[in-house]
């Protein structure tokens, strides 16, 4: 049986259909879920926690039923919101040990396992401090180590790195890497940032407008394609006439060149190009398919 | 007057939720009128409405409460959530910010308190003559009251974020109670000023009302107490900064 | 990391362990909130600054019950200066303030911060919340009713010199004391938690409590005067001061006294039979109940 | 590469918009931005820094929203504080949600319109919700907007005067991918008119593919400024690292080893890991020695050139 799966899932309001007859089947993994603004990313999520009713359709989570069986399944998932849902003036300490009694735990287990969900999540003496003192960083910990200690069997992340800088996005993504392939929980994360799903996930499910595109593994959506990238320091002009010259097909694209690549020649034909004119060498890369041309062209490819 | 401003302000205070509730509650003094007319009880009505349904209900309740509500909700609001920013990054003097949105609140309040007024004191007056003169006095003095007490908490919206309870305070631990026990204060209260302008206008024998200030200073002090707190809010707009957090 | 072991040495692994234990479901849940939300009534487990106005108007509650005491230590004859029955009206505004400012900690904060969303994800109901908080007031308000009414009924017993024969002779007393404290402090909480659940912003909500005893007294209190007592008098049915001073005389089986300085003048006055004012308390009681139920299920978490 | 500019729709103006002189803003003990200086000229400027580096306050000085505790900070010429008279030629878009949850789309850029003073507000509307692509949504309330609707009704206000310098913070926040692309191209073709704009982001990946120039503060400093490739090639403290695959790694890797510039050359599974603390010479030597020894590259790749690696190294410097 499939971690999850839905048939027909359907949530309408007034004017607005937020999930169209969604079918959905999914293994445990790191599954990451992208669409555009309003695709219905929220409100699957939201019907999955059993925080909305669906209007039509059935889903199984976990091998329960989400609409009959909602607070049994929620006893093995876990929740981190995109927006904020710390009281400020409580330490993590208490808040996530009050979160693990809510979520089942008896008090010594509740205890015990909140320390070790804070160590595992980074947070250190600052955890008996309030956290009104804390930095974006450390709430966002501090959010996933709720979600996280009760030892859920899945874990459903809205936009995990959501207002974080560059070191803390680091450190947030390489933790949700972790949760999902040392401790062995399934997470379904959705994410804006295509890079982070990318670097994360093994798995990936489209939406647009209510309705599945694609779900599949990661690497279907970042195939090599035929098309070479090369970079050069400094102007690449002459090398460009250079190539079209010698019968390649080559395009601009900001600082890069792309070439089409047709057979193993034109590799020579660049190195030599660039070593005739002199020219610095940065980059020569064979192009990925990018998540982001999903999104490039119209929906429903 | 920046018309823009003023109906943005305008939309702003008829769709919060909180007006609804005071329009709600103008009702209150309404419905007593009419209990005491149906009732006729043998309580003089010129007294009745100077002292209990005016001057305590009205006067002493509702217009500080609505100016409350209104003047907080104008431009403190804004200033938490956030929006106010839209504004103040406008090529227009602050003073044109502030200004229309002051008129829009006292208009706001004015007009409702103005209604409440009349009709509650028609209703229970029922046609007597020094009802219609009480009336008349209160009408004037709300007005003036709604006007001071708008500056007020508006000016009080623009220095700190805990405006709407700072101002609870002032309503009921102020005016309530420090100025009924300690008479020495009654110079410095927004509500004795009012009392004081309805008692001058509406001239009836001096049992009728409870107040004991001067009618010119009280009018005096009201006059210096909005412009003191219309320029103050100015200046204080003038040298806001927002921050991080703000 | 793994576990090594040898003779001598052994590397122990800190990695994250799964939770076999119990998971202990819903009524787990709602307990630990209530017993939460009862701690937090009086600002534990909250900074110092939060326990300020908590435990300053229970002492504030106690101190008549105290004086009694501290007579009953002093003189034992002397007359006693509160009674069971008329306790409560000298406490009321007390217990109003503290409804007012504790009901808006209780289900304000949780709205502010947005921590309803991680309980409704939980195996928590959302009725389930609202009855964790009703009843989590309600038990807090016994430190200010049945409490004093204890050292009251002490500070009597201690004035007798049989300390045993006044408790045989006086144990009647007791019922009466906790039926009327326990129901007027279901009431109080419910009134104050309906109209703090209605908005997340504190000045709001307690402004909101206090507005509403205060101007149903005032109203209450205009009405019965320049009305008189046959139609004035069910005006006091507005008022929840007297309606609870009413079912509190009921309970107890006395009159109100036709005493001018008396507390329960006003109720004198009014000439309604007793029971009419337990009968809408229970009104009171069954729409707040529905205005709270009515609020979770409509929040969006 | 974009189109070469149009016509400016814009005057010419000094030629800096925005001039910063050694400007610190202290709250109490706390320092929040100590001693920064920099001028910006036409283009796309993106502000960088850890969380709490000073960034925000930054941008809010710009804005003229707060006063700088020492230093001046002047846009257009003119002080920006106390000054509301810049907005004339300023777009904001500020980094929190809210907008009046009441007003249509179209009220409120119509509302900005006409606060600026335009002649023909609604036709100046109309072209800003065009530009950020709204018309569909504008009659409805932004309260029922979603975050990346917001934003652009945001945008749209901002930009309805037509101003000369657009500041923005953090305007990808909650931007699905397809509503980046737009933006993005927005941005670049609003520069290409001669328009100056920052933006603040924590999402390194766009600032690399949209600014071209940026500055970096970290813990209220100004770290580094310019275009990140030069800003790289100056921390000469750091090895840059190419890794190479081609068909013969190991001939290559002798070759490599004889150039002066070379430091190091590691030979693992399927590449080449080769270091130099020389860009110019190492980039310019891999592709004459390959071909010399006869070898195809097959991939090249910088280990460490991309603004990621450029802000970490300056952050934890």
């Amino acid at each position: 049986m499939p971690m999850l799966e839905t048939r027909g899932l359907t949530k309408r309001y007034p004017g607005v259909t937020a999930l169209d007859s969604l079918d959905l089947s999914l293994e445990p993994g790191i599954i990451g879920l992208v669409g555009a603004n309003g695709a219905g990313k929220s409100t699957l999520i939201k019907i999955l926690l059993g925080l909305l009713e669906p209007t039509e359709g059935t889903g199984t989570l976990l091998g329960f039923d989400i609409a009959a069986q909602g607070p049994e399944v929620r006893q093995y998932v876990g929740y981190m919101p995109e927006h904020d849902c710390l009281p400020p003036d409580m330490s993590a300490t208490d808040f996530v040990g009050h979160m693990a009694r809510i979520s089942g735990l008896p008090r010594t287990a509740a205890r015990e396992r909140t320390a070790e969900t804070l160590r595992h999540v980074g947070l250190f003496e600052e955890r008996y401090r309030e956290i009104k003192g804390y930095s974006t960083g450390m709430k966002q910990r501090v959010k996933l180590a709720q979600a996280l200690v009760h030892d859920p069997r899945l874990m459903l992340l809205d936009e995990p790195t959501n207002g974080l800088d560059p070191a803390g996005r680091d450190e947030m993504l390489d933790l949700v890497r972790r949760t999902g392939s040392e401790f062995g929980i399934a997470i379904l994360m959705s994410s804006h940032l295509l890079g982070e799903i990318e670097r994360v996930c093994d798995h990936l499910v489209v939406i647009e407008g209510g309705r599945l595109v694609r779900s599949g593994p990661i690497g279907e959506f970042t195939a090599r394609t035929g098309t070479l990238l090369v970079e050069i320091d400094g102007d690449h002009a002459p090398l460009l006439a250079r190539l079209k010259a010698a019968g390649l097909r080559v395009a601009e694209e900001g600082r890069a060149l792309l070439i089409a690549f047709d057979d193993d020649r034109v590799y020579d034909l660049v190195r030599d190009g660039v070593a005739e004119l002199d020219l610095g060498l940065v980059r020569i890369e064979q192009r990925r398919q990018q998540l982001e041309d999903i999104f490039r062209e119209p929906a429903g490819v | 007057m920046n018309m823009p401003i003023a109906w943005l302000t305008l939309r702003q205070l008829l769709g919060a939720k909180r007006t609804l509730l005071l329009v709600a509650a103008a009702l209150l003094p309404i419905t007593l009128a009419i209990v005491f007319r149906l009732t006729d009880p043998d309580v003089e009505p010129a007294r009745f409405i100077a002292q209990t349904l005016l001057g305590r209900l009205v006067v002493g309740t509702m217009l500080p409460l609505a100016a409350l509500v209104v003047g907080t909700a104008a431009l403190g609001s804004e200033i938490e959530d956030g929006t106010a920013v839209y504004l103040l990054s406008k090529p227009l003097p602050r003073r044109v910010i502030l200004l229309p949105k002051l008129a829009v609140c006292a208009g706001l309040t004015l007009a409702m308190m103005l209604v409440v007024t009349v009709v509650a004191g028609a209703i229970a007056a029922g046609g007597e003559e020094d009802g219609a003169a009480v009336i008349l006095g209160f009408a004037v003095a709300v007005a003036a009251g709604s006007v001071v007490y708008s500056a007020l908490f508006v000016l009080l919206s623009v220095y700190t974020t805990r405006a709407f309870i700072s101002g609870l305070i002032y309503v009921f631990l102020w005016e309530q109670v420090v100025t009924r026990i300690f008479t020495g204060t009654r110079i410095l209260s927004v509500r004795q000023y009012t009392i004081a302008v309805a008692d001058g206008v509406a001239h009836v024998s001096s049992s009728v009302f409870d107040g004991n200030l001067d009618t010119w200073k009280a009018v005096v002090m009201m006059v210096v107490v909005t412009i003191a707190a219309t320029y103050f809010a100015i200046r204080r707009l003038e040298r806001f900064e927002i921050g991080e957090t703000a | 990391m793994s576990e090594r072991q040898s003779a001598s040495g052994n590397i122990y692994d800190l990695g994250y362990r799964r939770y076999e234990g119990v998971r202990l479901g819903r009524r787990h849940a709602v307990v630990t909130l209530y017993l939460h939300s009862l701690r937090a009534a009086f600002g534990l487990g909250r900074p110092a600054t939060a326990k300020i106005v908590p435990f300053g108007l229970a002492i504030l509650a106690l101190i008549p019950a105290t004086i009694q005491l501290g007579i009953a230590a002093v003189a034992s004859d002397i007359v006693e200066l509160y009674s069971h029955s008329g306790y409560y009206s000298y406490v009321q505004w007390i217990i109003a303030l503290f409804v007012a400012a504790v009901a808006p900690e209780l289900v304000g904060r949780d709205q502010r911060s947005r921590t309803l969303t991680l309980y409704f994800s939980r195996s928590l109901l959302r009725v389930d919340y609202a009855i964790a908080k009703v009843a989590a007031l309600t038990t807090a308000l016994f430190v200010l009713t049945l409490l004093p009414q204890f050292v009251l009924f002490l500070g009597r017993a201690f004035a007798q010199d049989d300390l045993v024969g006044y408790a045989r002779d006086n144990w009647r007393d007791l019922p009466p004391i906790i039926a009327s404290g326990v129901l007027l402090c279901f009431f109080m909480a419910s009134i104050a938690i309906a109209i703090a659940s209605q908005t997340k912003r504190r000045a709001f909500a307690t402004g909101g409590v206090l507005a509403y005893f205060a101007i149903s007294l005032a109203m209450a209190g205009i009405l019965l005067a320049t009305l008189g007592g046959d139609t004035g008098g069910w005006a006091l049915l507005l008022s929840g001061f007297h309606i609870a001073q009413g079912f509190t005389l009921w309970i107890f089986n006395i009159e109100p006294s036709s005493s001018e300085t008396s507390s329960t003048y006003d109720l004198y006055q009014a000439g309604l039979s007793l029971w009419v004012y337990c009968v809408a308390a229970l009104v009171y009681l069954a729409v707040c109940l529905g205005i709270i139920y009515r609020r979770y299920q409509g929040i969006s978490a | 590469m974009p189109a070469p500019p149009p016509p400016t729709a814009v005057p010419a103006g000094p030629a800096a918009a925005i001039e910063v002189a050694k400007v610190s803003k202290w709250y109490g003990n706390v320092v929040a931005v100590n001693d920064i200086s920099f001028t910006l000229g036409a283009g796309i400027t993106g502000l960088l820094g850890p969380n709490g580096a000073g960034k925000s306050t930054m941008l809010h000085m710009l804005s003229g929203f707060l006063r700088p505790s020492a230093g001046s900070v002047r846009v257009l010429g003119q002080s920006a504080w106390k000054n509301p008279a810049i907005y004339a030629q300023v777009g904001l878009v500020p980094e929190r949600e809210a907008v009046y949850p009441f007003l249509t789309g179209w009220e409120f850029v119509r509302l900005s319109a006409r606060l600026q003073g335009l002649p023909d507000p609604d036709a100046a509307a109309r072209r800003a919700i065009a530009e950020v692509d709204l018309a569909s949504a504008q009659d409805r309330p932004t309260g029922g907007y979603s975050k990346g609707m917001k934003q652009r009704v945001k945008i749209a206000a901002a930009i309805v005067h037509d101003p000369r310098i657009l500041v923005l913070d953090e305007p990808f926040n909650g931007a699905d991918p397809r509503q980046r692309l737009h933006m993005m191209a927005m941005l670049r073709r609003m520069a290409a008119e001669g328009r100056t704009i920052v933006f603040s982001s924590h999402i390194l990946e766009e600032v690399e593919r949209l600014a071209e120039d940026v500055l970096v503060i970290v813990s209220g400093r100004l770290a580094a400024s310019g275009d990140f490739r030069e800003i790289r090639r100056l921390m000469i403290d750091r090895p840059h690292t190419f890794n190479v695959r081609s068909s013969d790694n190991r001939r290559l890797a002798a070759v490599l080893v004889g150039v002066p510039a070379v430091t190091g050359v590691d030979l693992e599974d399927t590449r080449l890991s080769v270091r130099s603390s020389d860009f110019g010479a190492l980039t310019r030597a891999l592709a004459p020695l390959a071909r010399e020894a006869g070898v195809s590259l097959f991939e090249v790749l910088p280990a460490d050139e991309s603004l990621e690696s450029v802000f970490s190294y300056l952050v934890k410097r």
